[in-house]
């Protein structure tokens, strides 16, 4: 079904984009831990596979509304590291100037949506974005993300109604990693699977599992496809674990061990070198120069980025409103 | 030029009309107001005359209009939101504090989007279709507020709103909708957003003050010169935000200023304008600046309290009256 | 299952609560028509079946959060014609003393919450209510009422899904009256019925008629004896028809007239009172009796409180706060 | 008596341990305050403490949980709910205005809940996790406002806020949390809502301020003191709404004023202050009141635009210095 021929949606591309955000959220970990990231740290390591899968299954034209945990759609849709790097460190060359911190950024130009922090407040917005491109003749889907504590906000529900209402093509992806910050899946819902949200706004739910990002890309793709031929919402609940604490201040002591240990065995990026490995569309050779080349990129962008300024404090008020 | 009588209401309707037939990035949309042509029948006919695709109904779901009206202006779009009640903005906030009016500080991308959001009392909506939330939008950075007293400022300020790269809040004032009326040319004369206008000419006190309270002030302001020969200068605000410092400072010259609106008092926009006040024309100040307004407590419905709730004409005759007198 | 033998669940109190509910709005649209009523007229009339069915499958610690169609929760709960035309007159004597006007007041002691415009906003309330209760020893349930239209607004949402992850005894019943104002659902939603909702909540979903008060009390008694044993929330989409506009002021030209025709020949309180008289529960001559004295006693209020003082604007702002 | 070092943190934890023993109709609730203990460990230990019937996480749904904690203040409870940052408030400002703020105006019944909501910069929060909304709050018929500066007055504030009838939003500054430390009696001393407190006397200006800005100018103050020998008061507001306008006005009888706060200017809290003073304490200033606050723009991430959005001491010093000079 998914056309795997396609260049876009070459599985070692899938591989690299998750490498690659594994990464870059690695060094920005270390940098953290250094005391070089002011604010807090949030990452998403662990869970690259569903924005990897969704930028390989979506166009050039698509709209993308990812959280804290979907680096990987930053990187899929082609932000460097060192566009990263300067976002983390707030650099005056950042994507927002300095003006957001950490992973509260985007860039429309690559059609992604730079979130706010209120849970569930982007799924609407990708949503009108996807409205207004396809009125304008472009044949646009979109791909809202949030997590299983996401899930319980009024945003939510607003959103993916209000899409299913107007038939809008978003692939909504409820990233179910079993917590939210601290609290336990068990006290944001009562559903067995949050797929089954589907039915109650007349709209088609899949589960899928959240690690294995060549069965994420197929499922993705096809849905893609189907639905920019046949405009409507769909809902994906992928099943995953958070690999870190809410944020890198956060010790992490309330995930049980096994449950983690669990989900290490399944780490996607593992899986899917395996998977490539075994069936040789990736050789050892390659994947150690991937990795290699990876870390060296990475590397010298973070030397890079550090040394470049900071904001001049003289722009503070530049840009409040847009000029008339 | 002939001149035609039209009311508050046709003229944010005519100007609405003007800007989707002139700028088809426009769309329309909100709760009934297509094919209903809205809660207080503002858009009566839009859909026929602009189609489904850009004039639609919208479920109950204030976050889910907004946010989608984000998108949209992200994408080339012009959306104009009605809120069915600027009431119940207070279910969405976010979306206009946190992620309209953030959205270009952030990134640098504009947010064209207008939110119609008919406000105000004197009719019977009781505490939840009353409000007028006009300083907890003025609160927010990022974002503009409108508010028009007459039906040819409204008609040129809704264009002006939705042409503005800005998200812009436009109050409309319910009680204002058909009980105005003026002359108006048949050409939409461009009012940019952040002037004042002296809608009735002083030198002896001002009202600085906006939406239904002008009409309120200009009466009170007749009756005083009718009483007492003082001339009170009626200032009307009309943007909010942002405020026209220098049209406010000018006409604090008259050296006493009384600020009216029938929003509530504590952080209100009168609060606002008479710090301001209070700051950069100190020295020009014959009297303290005094401020009139709606209790701070929720709008009441039954006729007898909610006339008791909102300044009128006697009270603000009065208030003019002592503070011509200190 | 229903005990029908417990006096609160009488048949003929059921059809008595929706004649007294109907009379008093049929005055009320009266009144308004004549314009001795401030601001607008709103007004159930048609829907009467659900509020009186849930006000007899509860008990008297139970907690209501009835909306503007659910005048027959006002009746059903213990509120005379007196209180009622004192509310939509703005009487000094109101339940609100004036401050809130037509269908917005309640009556906390006897369980019924005052509502806010605000859609939605009222269902996590009548939840916090009965959680608190609960606390207290009271085995307590709630019913929630919302229309389809407020089915789509986020509290509707946050407020379910806290009940179920609460176990929170609330009936949730959706009463879907074809349209939100004069927007028809098919704008307001796209599954097949507002149950489906359900399981997205984990939770039981139920349709049934609206507009047969027999068959919802039998229903509604069920799952209140039920929930009150193993608490949950449950619910219930019920189909109906907004027989009226929105309001007074709103001519309804929008509703099909087949539409309006169809569900006027299922007239709730006809429905009930044929399957009544068939059975014997009820006789021609206790129908007329029970509408004539219906009738005087309503005229008879509507007249005492049109004379009752308004209240006194010194008053206007006493009570913003409680004081302390 | 014995006194011990505390931090304001320390204080509001001491304070919500003594309401939550001494009186069971108290529960507290938000997301991650049980068993994590708050997204600022704020509540360690307090599920252990007091069980899982009366601390307990809840989804992340803010209507939700500040319309169940309205259903529960009206049966008997006195619920204490933590929104994990003032910011998100936003998402459902309905359920205070409309709902907490109106119910005992329309029907008689009392809201004792309250809200504790963590905010303010100072730490790379970013826009959506340093707002200060404290104006907005204030607008809202109904409802009261705390904002402690000190460890002792957090403590005492919180039990008072608790233990009113009616809804009360309590600020919280995160910046304070562990920056601000004060020796403290064993008993906590009663102190009222709507009571404002000169924490440094002074008699040739005032500041009037509240929340981490009084640390600033109690700073500010020494360093004038210090410069050029004038006394500046600092008058630390405490309760926001109720505003003390008595103590407010007393104040401004140094006939210099500087209204401080770290809330975006429009509408802001100091409009209303500054207002107030210009209104009725006109004829006792030497010169204008002077407002310094953030600007109207979003809290920005980076530190060097943080250090230059949030007034510190060097700029309160400078206008302290400028308005001595007026
Ligand atoms: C409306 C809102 N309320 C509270 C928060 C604070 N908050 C930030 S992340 C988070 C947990 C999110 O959990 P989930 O949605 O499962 O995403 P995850 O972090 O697991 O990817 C919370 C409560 C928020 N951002 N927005
Ligand atoms: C949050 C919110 N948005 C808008 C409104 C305005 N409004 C009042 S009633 C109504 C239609 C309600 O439809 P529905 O929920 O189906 O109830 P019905 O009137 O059919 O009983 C609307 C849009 C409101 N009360 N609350
Ligand atoms: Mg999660
Ligand atoms: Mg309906």
């Amino acid at each position: 079904m998914n056309d795997r021929t396609r260049p876009n949606r070459d599985p070692v591309t899938l591989l690299r984009i998750m490498m690659i955000s594994r990464a870059i959220e690695e060094r920005l970990i270390r940098l953290y831990h250094q005391g070089k990231v002011y604010g807090g740290a949030y990452s998403g390591v662990g869970q690259e596979a569903p924005g990897a899968a969704a930028c390989l299954a979506g166009e050039p034209h698509d709209l993308y509304a990812p959280l804290i945990r979907n680096m990987s759609v930053h990187v899929g849709r082609g932000a460097g590291p060192h566009h990263l790097f300067r976002q983390w460190l707030a650099r005056a060359s950042s994507p927002t100037r300095g003006r957001d911190g950490n992973i509260h950024h985007g860039d429309l130009s690559a059609g992604v949506y730079p979130m706010i922090s209120h849970l569930g407040a982007m799924l609407p917005v990708v949503t009108g974005g996807v409205m207004a491109r396809r009125r304008r003749g472009i044949p646009c889907i979109g791909f809202g993300f949030i997590g299983d504590g996401g899930s319980s906000t009024g945003d939510f529900h607003e959103a993916v109604n209000f899409a299913a209402v107007f038939d809008v093509p978003v692939v909504f992806i409820i990233e179910d990693n079993k917590f939210a910050y601290s609290t336990p899946t068990s006290r944001q819902f009562r559903c067995a699977n949050l797929a089954d949200r589907a039915p109650g706004y007349g709209i088609e739910g899949h589960r899928a599992d959240g690690n294995d990002a060549l069965a994420l890309l197929d499922l993705l793709a096809r849905l893609a496809d189907d639905i920019r031929a046949r405009p409507r919402p769909v809902l994906v609940a992928v099943d995953t674990m958070r690999m870190r604490g809410h944020g890198e201040h956060d010790d992490f002591a309330y995930a049980p061990r096994e449950l983690l240990e669990s989900y290490r065995a399944r780490d996607p990026i593992a899986v899917c070198r395996d998977a490539l490995l075994a069936d040789g569309r990736l050789t050892d050779e390659q994947w150690h120069a991937l990795e290699a080349s990876i870390r060296t990129e990475v590397d010298q962008a973070a030397r890079e980025v550090a040394a470049e300024p900071a904001p001049d404090p003289r722009t503070l008020l530049e840009g409040v409103y847009a000029p008339s | 030029m002939p001149r035609r009588e039209i009311t508050y209401l046709q003229g944010i309707r005519e100007g609405l009309q003007h800007v989707l037939r002139t700028h088809p990035e426009t769309v329309l949309f909100g709760e009934d107001v297509a094919a209903f042509g809205g809660a207080f029948k503002m858009t009566t006919g839009f859909l026929d005359a602009f189609g489904a695709d850009r004039v639609f109904d919208t479920p109950i779901a204030e976050s889910a209009m907004l946010g989608a009206a984000i998108g949209m202006a992200t994408q080339g779009l012009k959306p104009i939101v009605e809120l069915q009640f600027a009431d119940f903005a207070t279910t969405a906030l976010h979306q206009l504090l946190n992620n309209a009016g953030t959205l270009h500080y952030r990134t640098g991308v504009p947010v064209p989007l207008t939110v119609r959001a008919p406000c105000g009392g004197g009719f019977g909506g009781g505490p939840f279709h009353s409000e007028e939330l006009e300083a907890i939008f003025c609160h927010m950075p990022g974002i503009k507020v409108v508010y028009p007293a007459f039906p040819s400022d409204a008609r040129s300020l809704i264009v002006s709103a939705v042409l503005d790269p800005n998200p812009v809040i436009f109050l409309e004032n319910k009680f204002l909708y058909r009980h105005v009326k003026e002359d108006v040319e048949t050409d939409i004369a461009p009012v940019p957003l952040g002037c004042a206008r002296i809608c009735r000419p002083g030198t002896d006190a001002t009202v600085v003050t906006y939406g239904a309270m002008v009409h309120t002030a200009i009466h009170a302001a007749e009756t005083v010169a009718h009483e007492t020969g003082a001339e009170v200068m009626v200032l009307d605000l009309r943007s909010l935000k942002p405020l026209d410092t220098q049209a406010i400072l000018a006409a604090a010259a008259t050296g006493r200023v009384l600020v009216l609106h029938e929003a509530w008092r504590t952080c209100g926009l009168g609060a606002e304008v008479a710090a301001l006040i209070a700051e950069q024309a100190f020295h020009h100040l014959d009297a303290p600046v005094r401020r009139l307004t709606a209790p701070d407590c929720p709008v009441p419905f039954a006729p007898e309290l909610e006339a008791a709730y909102r300044p009128d004409e006697p009270t603000v005759t009065e208030a003019l009256l002592d503070l011509l007198e200190t």
